[in-house]
């Protein structure tokens, strides 16, 4: 486990960009805090010891998600968004029942009682969570496995036909 | 119109491209491999090494004034050249000849006469143009200097480098 | 955590930083040189004896030349960019093997499980520098080399991805020090045949791991943008491309950031492919120091042999056309190297190696 | 069209035939309809001598037949006998039927052959001599002559460098004798100086002994002169011609306003030329007006806006030198003001001064009369260019230069607090430098400094007339435009602006962003202007006033005589309303 | 000591943030990525579960990180096909802001 106070450097890390996410104008900006963001997100996945979902967060999100959302950006050469005036009430709802969802779960969270408990300790090294999860995933979820596999071709699919222009 | 440019048809073995990747890979090499052995050099070590000799006779280098065989500056400031130069390097300021002067026949002569070299594109036109074959390319083609106003070449300098020119139309004779 | 570990990594990373800045500098002398000597020329030989002091010349010149930012870029993200495109190359080589052990030290910053993922993950982040670098000029040629990097990127991490998987069917692990030591014992994975030369598996082998090799180091040039895949930066389209209008030590930092790339890409292609620091009949450094040392200096004339190789590539061939890069991207090296991998699957299930 | 009493005459000009008024020169009835007769000794105003031969045409007369009609050729034209001898066009007048041929073969060879003989003596050195560019010998020798010299012997010698007046030198190895500048001497100028001495060959210009071209007028003899023969002492070698920029202006030495090119290259003025206006100075103008240019450049001049500071005269910049000024005007009622204007200043600047002396209240305003011995030429007694406009504009009931001993008096008394000095020298009103000091406020814009404008508390730098832009009314009532030729030097500024940033920081005036703004409401305010826009004032300008018969017509003007004529039978109109 | 439930707020938090995102901004490119945000946190949690939930073996329990791992192949498919229609869109509207496109059909 790491130390209290790089968990909180990152969750602050990851909460804070985030919300420059929603909060910027620029939607370059945008992406690359969201970028960020996920990189403290993958420092905590690997504070939890799983170091492969850590790591392919970064290479999923900071490495091909996130530069597929600078691609579109930069090809459709969005600019930031002017100044609109701001619907007060529409907005202070949205904010609102977001805050009222966190204080929900909130709530929820503190009458879990485990989530009191500190993480127990591990017997075994995960240094070969690879090897683990390659297991699990083949061994008692490879239906669903494939059934992703089918999902992702068919995405594919159909990002070629949404992304072909039609011939004049 | 657009020009179509057939390609040709290629087999699977150049399809691969992978054997013209390794001829063209080889044909480096070889170069490399040469040149490092010392067989091809062919870079001139400048400045130690200079090709002055072999600077073929319609080199143009820097623009100079010339003298006749008598001394005398030939320029008589009719700044054509000023007028023709393409980039405006040349600045010519005209002075009268004293009548007490063995050349007072000629009446006019360069007061100043300017060439900046920043400017200068050795085109050679000045040159051409010259009624009195006053101005010629030199083989000189060193011009530096630290400033701009070191790069603007002065009569006297122009002179120098021009040096006297014998063979050329002598047109002030007296018979003119 | 013992204290020990500390300072040895810190000596480490101390180490491996001056080695490789020294390296990126001398690479760009060595690219110039090579690339004089190809073109029968003889390329910078003023600066010292031979030039050798010609990077240091350079930087001087790069650190004294003018800094200048256009108005119109958008300042914050104009000075980050170059940052970016450094830092990557540079943290990827904390996983890479430099050596076998000296003193009983491993040889690498950080032998991490994950070895090769995370080098893929980190060296994915270098795209940020160019895209960023690009659109903060707020120039259009910088923007379209950004644009072009991007699409450059993503094509080929896939390829780059998939070219290696063979390497770790053989091992069966991510660790890059496991790839290291499955060579030492069973032959470099670019001639796996070697010292099992009666197994005719093993020269079956041979051909999909070339076939692996050959992907992943095109898709390393292209990952790294040297030529023939420099679209980012094409001069003679773009003016230079995301750089055009950086001066300066900025400049000079996405210079560095392309060196360090190349050098990074030349250590793991060594380390997957070339045996890392392994060389036949040298023992590694558990038989003492001088041997230890010996590996080191194996793994970085490795290196400098695959950078080398970089550089005549890229005074050989000529560019490719953006739409030709996509389609050799997509349409051939993803699919050979898919193809690759179920062929290296049906050689291991087979002949059960 | 001409009037019905001249008779015209039926002249075929090289197969076309046209009709001319009795009593044109042949030359110029070629001239009227586009064929171009090359011509050295011949000049429009002046006699034809015939003497330079390059005029040479064939001319003939239809063939009549028995019954006095011309007897028509095979293709139904009448046949022209032809004259065997060529005739000089520049003595001949056209009659009825006259034929000319301007490009026959013997035309052509006799052309040759007068270049020929005059380039016998005549040395090849274009690069030196300053007509090179604006020389007919040059010109004609590629149209007409030949490409190289058969003459092998020994040119003559001749004196080249000959003072023979004080601005004018000559050389007589370049004169080809055509004889221009001798009658003009006689009959333009009426001082008979030059004449031809010795014979054949050996025939020279001089000045008659005793006596030296040195009138008003002599520099003309430079611009009528075909080569380099004569050449002004001023600008010889100074500059060739093909660099000069040729800016169209007018004098503004006197009254006259002749019309001027000035010639300026990379914003320094090298030379003034006439320019031909036929209602103003034909093709001439005096030598005072000519080379009264080079104060411009003066060591004097005015290149920073000043004001005064603890005692002295220190830079500033025009925002805080307007401002200033402004300032300092403000402090004083209208009747402790008073303005000095200038004849010299452009009607738009006048204008300007005009409706600054009535923002500020200012009953003490006038102009400097200026005046000098006239002659029966060109120059007018009147020395300020713009006495006219001054009248019309400041609109003042009496005549130019009547406030001027009250404004100095009342200057000596101290009644007056602020004096602004425009373009004037106030000494000359008799007020001397310590009364000048003592003044609370003297605002003085100037093109030079001199001892006046050091005692002022702010110093507005103006430009020169060469410099600026604008219009003057001249002594016949013409209006006339000013051009801009050459960039004034350091930061001296337009007049009119200084007086408009003057104008408006005092808090009278609106925006006026160009020069034709100013000019489009004098022509609302003014009632002589009513109609005029600055675009028809044109290169030869427009008669506005009546103060004299209009000179007589020449027929390439007729347009704008009709135009002024239509203009001036409005105005009346209006007036009379 | 970093408790579960730490890193469960984080995650709320996070997934109240990208709840918000998704409420509150108008261009489609920002909503996509506050969507990306809310599955991000919810994998936050899901790891921390798997990390709390040890297996007799010793080892973090894997079925929740494989529930992860398919998350994120969903989540990248799902932006490809997201990025794709807004392209696709944006070529019919030059547009991207979801209050321009209002109408059903075009």
């Amino acid at each position: 486990m790491m130390s209290p106070f790089l968990f909180w450097f990152f969750a602050l890390m990851t909460l804070i960009f985030g919300a420059a996410v929603v909060i910027n104008r620029n939607p370059v900006a945008s992406a690359l805090s969201l970028v960020v963001s996920f990189l403290g997100l993958s420092a905590l996945f690997m504070s939890l010891n799983a170091y492969f979902v850590g790591i392919i967060q970064v290479l999923v999100y900071a490495g091909a998600v996130m530069v597929l959302f600078l691609f579109i950006i930069m090809l459709l050469n969005l600019q930031a968004e002017e100044q609109r005036r701001i619907n007060t009430l529409a907005s202070a709802g949205g904010i609102g029942v977001a805050i009222i969802l966190l204080i929900q779960i909130a709530v929820t969270i503190g009458r879990f009682e485990a989530a009191r408990q500190t993480f127990p300790p591990l017997s075994a090294s995960t240094t070969d969570d690879v090897r683990n999860i390659g297991a699990a995933l083949f061994r008692n979820y490879n239906l669903p496995f494939q059934i992703v596999g089918v999902l992702v071709l068919v995405a594919t699919v159909g990002v070629v036909l949404l992304s072909k222009r039609e011939p004049r | 119109m657009a020009i179509t440019v057939p390609r040709p048809k290629l087999n699977w073995r150049e399809r691969l491209y992978l054997p013209a990747i390794v001829a063209g890979l080889a044909i480096t090499f070889k170069h490399f491999k040469n040149m490092l052995l010392g067989r091809t050099k062919v870079t001139m070590q400048y400045p130690e090494q200079k090709w002055d000799s072999s600077l073929p006779d319609h080199y143009r280098g820097a623009p100079a004034l010339v003298r006749d065989e008598d001394g005398r500056v030939r320029c008589v400031a009719c700044q054509l050249c000023e007028f023709i130069c393409p980039p405006r390097a040349i600045k010519i300021i005209p002075g009268e000849i004293p009548s007490t002067d063995r050349f007072a026949k000629v009446e006019k002569y360069p007061e100043q006469f300017d060439i900046d070299m920043i400017r200068c594109i050795f085109c050679g036109m000045c040159e051409e143009v010259c009624p009195e074959q006053a101005i010629y390319l030199r083989k000189d083609y060193a011009i530096t200097g630290f400033t701009r106003a070191e790069m603007v070449h002065h009569k006297e300098k122009l002179l120098e480098i021009g040096g006297v020119m014998h063979g050329v139309v002598l047109k002030w004779n007296e018979k003119k | 955590m013992d204290f020990a570990f500390v300072v040895t990594s810190l000596l480490k990373i101390v180490g491996i930083l001056v080695v490789i800045l020294t390296m990126v500098s001398y690479a760009v002398y060595a690219e110039r040189r090579v690339s004089a000597f190809i073109q029968d020329r003889l390329g910078p030989n003023r600066v010292g004896p031979a030039g050798v002091f010609q990077p240091v010349a350079d930087m001087f010149k790069l650190l004294l030349k003018e800094d200048f930012t256009p108005r119109a870029a958008n300042t914050f993200y104009y000075w980050l960019a170059p940052c970016l495109a450094v830092m990557p190359a540079i943290i990827t080589i904390a996983v890479v093997p430099f050596g076998s052990t000296l003193f009983g030290v491993p040889m690498v910053i950080a032998d991490v499980n994950i070895g090769i993922l995370f080098v893929f993950a980190i060296a994915s982040l270098g795209v940020y520098g160019i895209v960023i670098g690009g659109w903060a000029s707020n120039s259009k040629y910088p923007f379209l080399g950004g644009i072009r990097s991007s699409a450059q990127m993503l094509s080929y991490e896939l390829s780059l991805g998939l070219a290696v998987i063979p390497v770790f069917l053989l091992v069966g692990n991510l660790r890059l020090t496991s790839v290291v030591r499955y060579q030492i014992e069973h032959g470099w994975f670019i001639l796996p045949f070697v010292g099992d030369w009666t197994n005719p598996w093993k020269w079956l082998l041979a051909v999909p791991m070339i076939i692996s090799f050959l992907v992943f180091m095109i898709a390393m040039f292209a990952e790294t943008n040297r030529l023939p895949f420099d679209l980012p930066e094409a001069e003679q389209e773009l003016a230079g491309g995301y750089n055009t209008e950086y001066s300066s030590m900025k400049f000079a930092l996405y210079f560095l950031g392309e060196y360090a790339a190349m050098i990074t890409g030349s250590a793991i292609i060594v380390t997957l492919f070339f045996g890392g620091w392994h060389f036949p009949g040298i023992p590694d450094g558990s038989h003492g120091w001088i041997f230890g040392l010996i590996n080191i200096a194996v793994f970085f004339t490795k290196v400098s042999l695959m950078i080398f190789i970089f550089m005549w590539v890229r005074w050989t061939l000529p560019r490719f056309r953006y739409d030709q890069l996509m389609r050799l991207g997509w349409l051939f090296f993803f699919e050979i190297a898919l193809v690759n991998i179920f062929v290296v699957a049906a050689i291991l299930a087979y002949a059960g190696i | 069209m001409s009037e019905p009493s001249t008779p015209m005459f039926n002249v075929q000009i090289d197969g076309v035939w046209h009709q001319f008024p009795k009593g044109t020169r042949v030359i110029e009835a070629c001239a009227q309809v586009g064929v171009f007769v090359p011509r050295y000794c011949y000049h429009k105003k002046l006699s034809s001598p015939g003497n330079c031969r390059m005029c040479l045409i064939e001319m003939g007369f239809p063939r009549l037949g028995a019954d006095r009609k011309p007897e028509l050729g095979a293709d139904g034209k009448p046949i022209i006998n032809w004259m065997p001898r060529p005739q000089i066009s520049c003595a001949q007048d056209v009659s009825e039927g006259l034929a000319v041929r301007t490009n026959s073969p013997l035309v052509k060879e006799c052309q040759r052959g007068v270049m020929e003989f005059l380039l016998i003596n005549h040395p090849l050195d274009c690069p030196i001599c300053d007509q090179a560019g604006e020389c007919r010998l040059q010109e004609f020798s590629v149209d007409y002559g030949d490409s190289k010299s058969r003459f092998l012997e020994n040119k003559v010698k001749k004196p080249k460098n000959v003072q023979i007046g004080p601005r004018v030198t000559l050389d007589d190895e370049r004169c080809i004798l055509c004889s221009r500048c001798i009658r003009f001497c006689q009959e333009i100028a009426h001082d008979d100086v030059l004449g031809f001495v010795d014979r054949g060959s050996y025939t020279v210009l001089t000045a008659h002994p005793g006596k030296r071209l040195e009138n008003n007028y002599s520099l003309n003899t430079v611009d009528i002169c075909p080569v380099g023969a004569l050449t002004s002492t001023d600008f010889r070698f100074k500059m060739r011609v093909w660099f000069l920029k040729e800016t169209k202006s007018i004098c503004t030495s006197c009254a006259t306003g002749c019309n001027t090119i000035i010639g300026s290259r990379e914003d320094v003025i090298y030379r003034q030329t006439p320019r031909e206006n036929d209602h103003v100075n034909s093709c001439w103008m005096c030598d005072f007006g000519r080379l009264n240019f080079n104060y411009l450049e003066a060591e004097s001049r005015l290149l920073e806006p000043q004001i005064r500071s603890e005692g002295r005269l220190v830079a500033a910049d025009w925002p805080v030198a307007i401002g200033q000024a402004a300032l300092q005007l403000k402090q004083f009622a209208g009747p402790e003001i008073a303005i000095i204007a200038s004849g010299r200043m452009t009607n738009e600047e006048l204008w300007l001064t005009s409706q600054l002396a009535k923002s500020l209240g200012v009953q003490m305003i006038d102009i400097v009369p200026r005046r000098g011995p006239g002659d029966d030429i060109l120059l007018s007694e009147d020395r300020n260019p713009n006495t006219n406009g001054a009248r019309l504009i400041l609109g003042s009931t009496s005549e130019p230069g009547a406030k001027l001993i009250a404004i100095a008096e009342a200057v000596k008394s101290g009644q007056i607090k602020a004096l602004v000095m425009l373009k004037e020298n106030a000494m000359h009103l008799g007020i001397s430098v310590e009364q000048l000091a003592q003044l609370p406020v003297f605002i003085a814009m100037n093109v030079l400094s001199h001892e006046a404008t050091e005692r002022a508390t702010v110093v507005l730098p103006a430009c020169g007339f060469a410099e600026k832009r604008g219009s003057m009314i001249n002594g016949k009532g013409r209006l006339q435009r000013l051009n801009r030729a050459v960039r004034p030097p350091g930061n001296a500024c337009d007049d009119w602006e200084i007086l408009r940033d003057l104008l408006q920081a005092i808090g009278g005036g609106d925006s006026l962003p160009s020069i034709e703004d100013v000019f489009r409401r004098i022509s609302e305010t003014v009632p002589q202007f009513a109609g005029l826009s600055s675009g028809d004032v044109g290169d030869l300008g427009v008669h506005i006033l009546q103060i004299e018969e209009l000179p007589p017509m020449h027929p390439s003007d007729e347009e704008n005589i009709e135009q002024a004529v239509a203009i001036q039978a409005r105005r009346r109109a209006v007036r009379s309303h | 000591m970093i408790t579960l439930g730490d890193y469960l707020l984080v995650s709320a938090i996070l997934f109240s943030i990208g709840f918000a995102g998704v409420m509150l901004r108008r261009n489609l490119i920002i909503i996509l990525m506050s969507l990306e945000l809310t599955l991000n946190a919810a994998n936050l949690s899901l790891v921390a579960f798997s990390r709390f939930r040890v297996d007799p073996s010793g080892l973090p329990n894997y079925n929740a990180q494989v529930f992860v791992f398919f998350i994120i192949t969903v989540a990248a498919a799902e932006v490809a096909v997201g990025l794709a229609i807004l392209v696709a869109l944006f070529r019919a509207r030059q547009t991207t802001d979801v209050k321009d496109i209002s109408s059903l059909k075009f």
